[in-house]
């Protein structure tokens, strides 16, 4: 039994049939250690002497969609992904070193983009991961140009684009959907819908609060699923990355979420409070928590005992701190990197 | 004259018009209920209501053409931009329709709106929050751009740009924005002061001299104003008498006065945050070069910021920017040579 | 009977019960006026020697639309509207002064933008004409802003916002419509969906091409119509604005139509051929021409004698080129006028 | 080497880089289907197919989307825009993510794509359709620009635009796009002549002296070229030598080229289409000025259209235009003073 509240107990509805064990205990353990490097993050921003500035977007609450999608991907055969600001969790799904991650949202020369970019543009190459994006709604015509590139080879990848609630609000959205079903691009369009841009509600931004619904002005097949459940994510993804396997379209998943933390660094218990209660968040926490209802699910199973359970959390807590150690131990980008990669 | 931040001086300006013109409004992302991104409108909501504060969707070409409609109408809108940066998806609305809308239809329309705010480099946000990008604006001729450095135009030149028939462009420095009273006047006596007087707005596109001096002229405007009056006190140490011209707004643009201050210092230095190549500063350069030719006796010097995207390492995002050594070695190469 | 061909009967379906026969006699001799302004634009651009350059977009073939709409519209008391380059009949249906808007096609000092705009960028600020814009969607943001300064000021008026159907697909559209729905400004948009944009057709640009059902996307009403029949459009205008005048809020009016002369003046009979026939111009000519449909049923309803009829066009040719020789008659702008009016 | 048509030449470059290399596309407006708006892509969707030929919607952000997405997968693609003006609203697109994601990602991903178009004033197109944007481009580190003069450029830096590794924009001179080959070669002989070779294209980023002279040294680009060599024509008849300078490419920007022109002859002029204000033209007067300060006998005059948004009646337009005879007073001016 999960050591969850009663009310995420309640919440989680029992699990028939039976499931790849071994995998999803690895989704639970990334998702335990995507949690812990957020959560370290925090402190280390306010402490002040980490070299972490400017904003920093915590993924903490919305995990098993990162690692629910990205875990559905064959990268090593091409497939792709770009997301937006809110992004440590993209590139720790994929297996980019924490390490790494961390110096970059430390400014350091080992940071995955050389400390030139910080905690709102990790990316991995390597991996297929295109990178986070600052404007809200930018990155999603550049992950039409993605899908196209896919298309235009003949592929059979995917191409997966993680954006929240907010930018189907930018006009660029709009003009990139559109496209995407035009040209039948192999685009996944992941909506994090976490309820809020920064402080304003769907209710006050969207004049249709049915989000996914608004892509049938694109004929977009669409979908909408708890966003909180690894097991709804992943099986729905992989269904749905099956179909556009065989057939090349663009597809438009709403995962419905919630964030823990504030929008931001500068988003403080005082600012929170002009748009959510902190009951809101406990409920989400204690009832609605990915981490704990994978947590039931698998121990239910049999797939996950406590001592296991108590072993990842404190890996996952040693494996954050390792990260910040890595970055602490890493050196500044030297001056003459200040010139460098301004062009290629 | 009471003593106050750069920030509260905005709020007050932004108050003290809509006390005044129930025609006025504040349209943007997080500006009512939120209390403003950074506080600058706040208590605003509950003061004036939901009609004359409207939170917006993430939605920047529909906030400026909100206001340009409600301009054309009459109206005066007011439309904040979250960071200025985000002002660019709204470019074409800025740039194509509020700025040509009167020419183009032979003076039938006035456009009497503001688009404000953040600007410029702050704090790692890196490159696509870090960026100070007045130049977009000023080679909009219809636009209006205005670049307060000091509490008294943040609150002044605000209230002008409102009371403007025209759209003009604010550009607020949010870098010494929170400066608190004593950082200004550390800087320079008197520059944290602002007039009470509600009525006072200053006229757009008149240059100022911030501090006199005869060996050289330090040309800036917004922060790069602070950062010259700290390189005019370091420059002192050395024996050297700088004098400050701020140019408060790039468009229209005021040479005259840095002109007047040439023809008697003889040597220019232009200082710009944002990275140099096509910037304003060359606009500026030029002029001087072109028209006090007969003036100078020595090279502009041009300090601005590197031509990179802003890094995000505070080790570099340093590097990147100009302070007040490279202006003082700046001022130093119009006197001595290289 | 009219003198349309037996296809135009066929498909005007016949009148049934009364209307206010002055109303919609006004209305077809606006758009015969219309019609004729525009027909005589043609050839004077081509012969070059009136002064008119750059594009030159007719509206001839939807005449009821902008006749229909603006004549619904009570511009005394403060109703608004705004369109895009196909211009000259928003103008002209509002009553401007015809010798003025040709002036400004013209280029002359008289011209209504005294001969700074042009042919895009006609406008009368004094019956409410908030002007034509030349950059495709531009003016429907600002159309949401005209919308509001009504609201502000808690009116009962409404704006109406013409466009085309390749505007649905630039991002800034999407922004304002979600908007207008959120706060419940009054501005009827209106869809002028002539099938194509430039050589592209509905098909090979919209992803959906049921392009009224786009607008569910924000909650908006809508209705789809007959552009061609003068008394569908007045008519359902009509119960639109007052509806919309006790209870603000946008309305999205698809109206089907058709253009018969190429997109602009550079849009040739051969550049035509790539994207449609002459078979097809020539069906929409004979059967569905809005002015012959009117006369059809004015002239069943007895309201509209051959000689009135013929009398009508022959005002309307003489209209036009009064217009056109007002315009030839008027003078350029001085040189000082090039530095006027940029700042107010 | 074919005497041809500036049009001509940019269909060429096209052609020839789609045949050499697969990774190569167009993608735009009526490009395809409708043989492109100004006929440029004439005959290529037959020839290579919808997959290398694709008609758009009428979705800047979306085309603009689609090439920095495609290029950064590797691919390297062509967004043709209707007409420069058109990337406005795609203008985010441009400045904050293609010039921007080489850097921000730590040098991880190359954009290699082009962004091309017609620019310039032409033909009262008025307002919103006629203007030259490159100040707008030029102010972003991490993009090119080009500006070719001439049809050898206009083959020959378009293809170097697209063998390039990075996000360059072309703007193409709409006013002397179709030109005949007479009207070139009456300007100067071989004006019109292309290079055949197909592997032929030249460095970006290198200005070209298209005549010698030893008086004064035209500065131009784009249209302003080919009016700056008839303008030296001009000059010629009254005893004066002009040398004309042809910068090619305004960023990178190679100012090499005209300052050891000018430390010939001692006297500048730039020539900028568009208006004056914050343009091009102020960043190359303000270096002259700066580089070449003992090196000038007389103040760099600048030659630039009028502070205005673009006029339609011809009677007007031709006012707001720069043309030979402003080039020759100004020419003048630097020899004689006012
Ligand atoms: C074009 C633009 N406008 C405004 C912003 C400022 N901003 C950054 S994130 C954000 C909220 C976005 O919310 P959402 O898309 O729902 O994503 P979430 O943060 O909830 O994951 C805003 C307003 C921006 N980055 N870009
Ligand atoms: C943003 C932008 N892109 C491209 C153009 C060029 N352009 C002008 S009109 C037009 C077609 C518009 O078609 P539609 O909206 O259907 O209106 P219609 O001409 O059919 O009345 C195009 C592509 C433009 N003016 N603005
Ligand atoms: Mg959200
Ligand atoms: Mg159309």
């Amino acid at each position: 039994m999960a050591k969850g509240s009663p009310a995420a107990e309640a919440a989680t509805p029992p699990r028939k049939g039976t499931f790849d064990q071994e995998k999803y205990l690895r989704f639970y353990e990334q998702m335990v250690h995507i949690r812990e490097f957020e959560e370290i993050c925090e402190p280390a921003f306010r402490a002040g002497n980490h070299g972490i500035g400017g904003y920093l977007h915590l993924y903490s609450g919305e995990e098993a969609i990162a690692v629910g999608i990205i875990g559905a991907m064959d990268l090593p055969k091409g497939d792709c992904f770009i997301g937006h600001y809110r992004d440590h969790a993209y590139a720790l799904a994929a297996g980019s070193d924490p390490g790494q991650v961390m110096a970059e949202i430390c400014g350091k020369a080992t940071g995955c983009s050389k400390g030139k970019g910080g905690s709102m543009h990790i990316c991995d190459a390597e991996r297929g991961f295109y990178g986070g994006y600052g404007i809200v709604g930018g990155n999603v015509p550049i992950a039409l140009g993605l899908g196209w590139s896919i298309k235009y080879r003949g592929g059979d990848q995917v191409c997966a684009c993680f954006f929240g609630d907010g930018s189907m609000n930018q006009g660029g959205f709009h003009e990139a959907l559109n496209m995407a079903q035009l040209y039948k691009v192999p685009v996944l369009f992941v909506l994090e819908n976490n309820g809020y841009a920064m402080g304003t509600s769907i209710e006050r931004s969207h004049a249709n609060t049915d989000l996914a619904s608004r892509v049938e002005s694109y004929n977009m097949k669409h979908d909408t699923i708890d966003g909180q459940n690894i097991f709804t994510v992943h099986e729905r993804v992989q269904e749905i990355i099956a179909g556009m396997r065989k057939d090349p379209h663009p597809f438009f998943l709403e995962c419905k979420t919630y964030r823990y933390h504030g929008h931001g660094a500068a988003d403080t218990q005082v600012t929170q409070a002009t748009y959510r209660t902190k009951e809101e968040i406990e409920k989400w926490r204690t009832q609605r928590d990915p981490i704990l209802i994978a947590e039931k699910i698998l121990m239910e199973a049999g797939a996950l005992s406590q001592a296991d359970r108590d072993r990842i959390h404190a890996e996952a807590k040693d494996a954050a701190k390792a990260a910040l150690k890595f970055a602490d131990d890493s050196p500044n980008p030297s001056p003459d990197e200040l010139l460098k990669d301004v062009y290629a | 004259m009471a003593k106050i931040r750069y920030t509260d001086a905005l709020t007050l300006a932004l108050q003290e018009e809509m006390d005044r013109d129930e025609s006025v409004f504040i349209i943007g992302e997080e500006v009512g209920q939120y209390l403003g991104t950074l506080q600058v409108t706040k208590g605003f909501l509950e003061k004036y209501g939901k009609n004359r504060v409207v939170d917006t969707p993430i939605s920047e070409v529909g906030i400026i053409g909100t206001g340009i409609g409600a301009a054309m109408a009459g109206l005066r809108p007011v439309c904040e931009m979250m960071r200025m940066d985000f002002a660019l998806p709204a470019y074409d609305q800025i740039a194509q329709h509020a700025a040509k809308i009167r020419y183009m239809f032979g003076g039938q329309f006035k456009v009497p709106m503001v688009i404000r705010g953040p600007s410029g480099v702050v704090n790692q946000l890196s490159a696509q929050h870090s960026q100070a990008l007045e130049a977009l604006f000023c080679h909009c001729p219809g636009l209006k751009v205005v670049v307060p450095a000091t509490p008294a135009d943040a609150k002044g030149l605000l209230k002008s740009a409102i009371r403007d028939d025209n759209p003009v462009v604010v550009l607020e420095a949010l870098k010494i924005q929170f400066q608190k009273v004593d950082w200004w006047e550390e800087i320079q006596e008197g520059l944290s002061e602002v007039p009470d007087d509600p009525d006072f707005y200053p006229e757009l596109g008149k240059a100022k001299v911030l501090r006199e001096g005869t060996d050289v002229t330090l040309v800036g405007y917004s922060t790069m104003t602070t950062t010259n009056l700290r390189a005019a006190k370091l420059l002192e140490k050395d024996g050297i008498s700088a004098e400050v011209v701020d140019l408060r707004t790039l468009l229209p643009l005021d040479m005259a006065t840095p002109l007047a201050s040439i023809k008697k210092t003889h040597r220019a230095v232009v200082v710009q945050e944002q990275w140099g190549l096509y910037g304003c500063a060359a606009e500026i350069s030029a002029q001087i070069a072109e028209r006090a030719f007969y003036d100078l006796d020595a090279p502009v010097q041009r300090v601005t910021g590197a031509f990179v995207p802003m890094p995000y390492s505070r080790a570099l995002e340093t590097l990147a920017y100009p302070n007040e050594n490279d202006v003082v070695a700046a001022a130093k190469r119009t006197l001595y040579g290289k």
